[in-house]
């Protein structure tokens, strides 16, 4: 069943003086429970694909629609339930860490009940991020501010979930711990899942499929990855892919 | 309590060196214009028995009024021409003609329609306060990082909440300058607006002295405006501590 | 004669006058009008100022020789260790009007009425005496203080107080609007406005300020032998009445300068010290100045 | 081009708004005080008459010049007070208690000290402004996020450079609102410093027209002194966009 | 020859009510022409170090020194000549692309001459930025950002050069190019580097030391680095020191 579906919409950024297109008749797909990562050189426009889909940035032509409950409607913020994960985290900075985290389920007006006042707890000491919920985003570290974005996309139940570069700031061990609770989160709540990355081990770890988007936002391919959840790193297949998918990537560059 | 202290000891600090500044003009300017600390404090036993309290209760309760009221209209009115084209496309030109206005001009048709009471008084100090405070507000809502917005806005708040968990926190230190000076410029406007219909307040009281060529009475009456002035402004920097703990 | 006068052109003095607009102010008008002033050989600066606190702190601040005052402000003066004397009279009448709706006629109705003046100055003395005179008591009004005279006008025109005690032009203005002419400081006596200087121009500028006063009779004696016409204009840029008066102006006579009445002067020193504006020690010498002696 | 054209639209719109409203409470209020729009408009002649550029030049030289020092001495001396500490301690309590002070209340000093012609005015307007300037710039340098200074410092900036590079941008936006409430500010102000020592301004036309009750007068000279506002204003906006290009 | 001596300083952030101490006791030494990566859990004081070196938070006891020309003196941003590319990139809102990078040069009053103008355009060729250069930051995507600030950082030529995880959102073929790139700049000028990563392999192939820090700022250990520069990723040995890593790093976890 398609859920979201992105029909040929243009976007760009309107200056005084001139406009910078950046997503140029893009089109996409997407069924429920998907999880899509979108591999890209920077600048491609991935950001921005985001930020229209949070609702935060116009396109032009075609259209954006969302089937809920068998419903096909424009995607709207309003009527559909969207959690986003931006690539500076977004954090308030003058709510706690612990506002911050329930801010989304406080405006969605879902009540704070005690199941989930344990899951922040949950989520937050599996991010290790469960003494710091008193403490303003400034006094955080940048990993700690990534975690804390974690604990808040998680912790909601969204149809649709977006995350841009979720995990860039965080070192080895902490990625590979927030890497199996995205999947164990994934598995509770089954959203819908856009997930913007530029490591291509975290593509074919975490996408059920993954795109590869060149300038313009033009897509490069798309396919299954039936590396999902594996860490099969060493079979040959799995080399096979990966190198498949950088030589793809390096096709993009330079054409900037 | 630290603080407290601390905000004392500032306050006397203050008053010392503009008194010594104030004492060697007296010295070196030897006019009538500035008589000499000395004689001003020793003849400030009479401010006390004017009611001095009184006076600046009076002046007081009209400051308040008039900034709560700029805040109520400025701050929602700010807020719409940051964020609205339309409202600013209306407002904009609106208050940009009204805000040059000299309302101390305004007075007679303030006192035909408000009387020469506490209605005309609240009224120009609103009217003068007013349009800093949309100003500012709609200044510094124009200057918010649109990024904080992102995941407020996925997360489907409507507009009041937009405002709420956004506009107002991210506005909140340019608000609370703003309240600064609008604070400061109600005080000075007192000295216009109880200048009639009135026998109290620390304006009528420099303006009764100033009148009657009274130096030392005027001065007393600055003194007094000075240092209620000063606890203000000394509220509203704990106040803003008290507000953005985030800093 | 003209040419004498070019000729000493050169070390002809200054004299720096500060006034407000009121009927006072015509003689000196006329005096630069009418070149009055280059045949006495001295040049009249004068300075209309719109408040009387800024026009003393002027005086005060050593920008002005003289102005135009009243008995009160030179208590006033005097009080803050300003040395100022009067050295001249001027002409000018302040009248007691009630609203045309209050239903007032006579000055006996107006115990509990709402007066609208300004505190501590000439019009509230002014009122005091015209209503000592009609044995009235102080209490008997209740006086309501606003500084600008137009802004009394407007309260009176409009019903938010009952009586007003106002010079010219706003006098003739209001009555012309049907308030009600109860009585007029003249009518009582009371002719409080006079002409001062400060001893420090005394001093220095003597002779100029004897050629002042020399050049205000003549201003005088031409304005009262002269018909309005002639000056209207004059009088209606100096005095500010509306231009739709043209025509219909009236000017009162106006008196040779002299020193005013000791007596005169000595009510007004009790007054003012019974305010608590000066000294009640102040004497008749030590407020004025001769200045042909 | 089209800038100003669109300037020039939402000028005309205000415009007329505002003379709706005002005809609005002439037609409504009936009282003298508020004349006819059309009434004033029709001896609007005399105003050009009465040599009204000069007024205009008049009072913009006085505001230009009060504007101008203000931001002179505020600026530095908002900047040292939102960095240095031991500054901060000496004049904070200066600032704070000179603040409230009604400036007007000084005017004899400042007629002593400076005369009753342009000086004094300057001086006051001055008074006047200077303090919202410092308060303005002192609150938005310690805004300023302190992760933008890192480069800057350890490149081996000097603090000119520093100011220079980062502070002076950084509170950029935020002084150009301080001096669009400054200069309205001044214009009201005008108001009061012109009615004494002078023939020409704007001020002194209201003052002199409303001494005068000349309300006809007196409102030609508050449209005079409203469009003079807008284009100061208008001109401040299309100022702040060029030089703030980043946004 | 010791270049820089950290030499047992204690950090803390402070607050209105506590203070939270962040490297306690911290010494390092560093030779000239040394590149030491910086591996750690987050928030375990890597950005705090780095911020201390660039003179923007202040230690208490202890001392830092640097020798230069054979005279030893504190540290000191205007005697020592210092870049620092942060871990937020610190570009500034209001210059150019082209301001931004030319910025430190201008600080240091470093002539633009021909030859810097055509190291610029190199350097921007290489990092693919050399058409943003009249942008303004806010219109640069995140790997953009980041990319022209390595170009400010490359551009320079300091005694010390502080990089806080330079290479975060970059995506994988950019990384490799900005590697090379930055062993080529290291070949050239050899400042003593610091270079913080949360990447074992970019620790491994950039570093020629590696230091490995638990809480408090605490060395965990302390290493040369054989695998500087080299692409070994099939040696034996190489997957030994990099599961080592992996596993000191593992350590670290949990204890903050
Ligand atoms: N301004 C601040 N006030 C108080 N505490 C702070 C402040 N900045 C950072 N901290 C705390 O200091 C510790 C070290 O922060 P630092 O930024 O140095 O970590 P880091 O090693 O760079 O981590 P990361 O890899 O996440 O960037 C963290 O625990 C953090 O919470
Ligand atoms: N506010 C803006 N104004 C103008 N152009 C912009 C703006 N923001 C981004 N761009 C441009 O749009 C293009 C796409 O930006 P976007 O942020 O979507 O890239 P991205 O794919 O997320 O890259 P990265 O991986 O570096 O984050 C970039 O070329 C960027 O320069
Ligand atoms: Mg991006
Ligand atoms: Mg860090």
């Amino acid at each position: 069943m398609k859920m979201l579906s992105i029909d040929c919409i243009d976007v760009s950024y309107k200056n005084k003086r001139n406009e910078i297109s950046v997503l140029k008749d893009f089109s996409l797909e997407l069924s429920k429970g998907e999880i899509l990562t979108i591999l890209g050189p920077s600048g491609c426009g991935k950001s921005t694909l985001i930020q229209v889909l949070s609702g935060m940035h116009p396109f032009t032509n075609g259209s954006i629609n969302m089937t809920t409950n068998e419903t096909s409607l424009p995607l709207s913020t309003k009527q559909h339930n969207i959690a986003v994960m931006p690539q500076n985290c977004g954090l308030l900075p003058w709510k706690t860490v612990r506002e911050n985290c329930l801010l989304p389920l406080k405006l969605r007006k879902i009540p704070l009940d005690i199941a989930r006042e344990k899951e922040l707890k949950e989520l937050c000491s599996s991010l290790k991020v469960e003494d710091l919920l008193e403490r303003f985003p400034k006094k955080l570290s940048g990993g700690q501010v990534q975690r804390v974005a974690l604990v808040r996309a998680f912790l909601q139940e969204p149809d649709l979930l977006l995350m841009d570069e979720p995990f860039s700031s965080l070192d080895a061990i902490t990625k590979a711990d927030a890497w199996e609770l995205f999947l164990k989160v994934f598995e509770k709540k089954s959203p819908t899942t856009i997930l913007v990355t530029h490591s291509i081990e975290e593509a074919m770890y975490l996408g059920k499929e993954i795109i590869v988007l060149g300038t313009k936002g033009k897509q490069l391919a798309r396919f299954l990855n039936p590396y999902f959840g594996k860490n099969q790193m060493e079979e040959k297949d799995y080399f096979l892919l990966k190198s498949n998918l950088h030589s793809l990537l390096k096709q993009t560059q330079g054409k900037e | 309590m630290k603080k407290l202290l601390q905000q004392l000891y500032l306050f006397i600090q203050g008053f010392l060196l503009i008194h010594l500044f104030w004492y060697f003009c007296y010295l070196f300017l030897k006019t009538t214009v500035i008589p000499s600390p000395i004689l001003v404090y020793q003849n400030f036993s009479k401010v006390v028995e004017s009611q001095i309290f009184l006076h600046i209760l009076y002046s007081l309760k009209r400051i308040a009024v008039g900034v709560f009221l700029s805040l109520l209209v400025g701050i929602p009115l700010g807020i719409l021409m940051g964020y609205s084209k339309k409202a600013n496309k209306i407002l904009y030109p609106l208050v940009y003609f009204s805000y040059p206005i000299p309302k101390t001009a305004l007075l007679p048709i303030a006192m035909l329609l408000w009387g020469m009471r506490d209605g005309s008084k609240i009224v120009i100090i609103f009217l003068i306060i007013v349009f800093q405070v949309i100003i500012a507000v709609r200044d510094s809502v124009k200057n918010i990082d649109s990024s904080l917005y992102l995941v407020t806005i996925s997360a489907g708040a409507s507009k009041i909440e937009i405002v709420r968990h956004v506009t107002l926190p991210a506005i909140l230190p340019e608000l609370l300058t703003s309240l600064r000076v609008s604070i400061g410029t109600a005080v000075s406007v007192l000295f216009f607006v109880e200048g009639y219909g009135t026998r109290y307040g620390m304006g009528y009281y420099i303006v009764d002295a100033w009148s009657r060529i009274d130096y030392i009475g005027m001065y007393q009456g600055i003194i007094i405006i000075s240092i209620v002035g000063f606890i203000l402004f000394a509220s509203m920097d704990l106040l803003a501590e008290k507000l953005c703990v985030w800093k | 004669a003209k040419k004498e006068n070019t000729a000493s052109n050169t070390q002809k003095q200054v004299i720096r006058f500060g006034m407000m607009s009121s009927t006072d102010v015509i003689p000196l008008v006329i005096m630069n009008e009418n070149k009055i002033s280059d045949k006495y050989n001295f040049e009249l600066d004068l300075q209309v100022f719109t408040s009387a606190k800024d026009r003393d702190a002027a005086f005060q601040a050593g920008e002005l020789d003289g102005v135009i005052t009243d008995y009160i402000g030179i208590c006033m003066y005097q009080n803050a260790g300003f040395d100022v004397k009067i050295t001249g009279i001027t002409d000018g009448d302040y009248i007691l009007m009630a609203g045309k709706h209050t239903g007032i006629t006579d000055i006996s109705q107006i115990k509990g009425k709402s007066i609208a003046i300004s505190e501590n100055t000439l019009i509230e003395y002014t009122l005091d005496t015209i209503l000592k005179k009609n044995g009235l008591e102080e209490a008997d009004v209740v006086k309501e203080v606003v500084p600008r005279i137009p802004d009394r006008l407007e309260l009176l025109r409009n019903e938010q107080i009952d009586l007003g005690l106002m010079p010219e032009p706003f006098a003739t203005l209001a009555l012309s609007e049907d308030a009600v002419l109860l009585s007029t400081a003249n009518e009582c006596g009371l002719y409080p406005a006079v002409s001062a200087f400060s001893i420090g121009a005394l001093e220095e500028k003597k002779e100029a300020i004897q050629n002042f006063y020399k050049a205000y009779n003549e201003a005088v004696t031409y304005l009262n032998q002269t018909d309005i016409s002639e000056y209207e204009q004059t009088v209606i840029k100096a005095v500010g009445y509306p231009e739709e008066m043209a025509g219909t102006i009236e000017v009162k006579p106006f008196r040779t300068s002299t020193l005013p009445l000791e007596e005169d002067v000595l009510d007004a020193i009790g007054w003012a010290s019974s305010k608590g504006l000066c000294k009640p020690d102040l004497s008749y010498e030590q407020v004025t100045y001769d200045v042909t002696k």
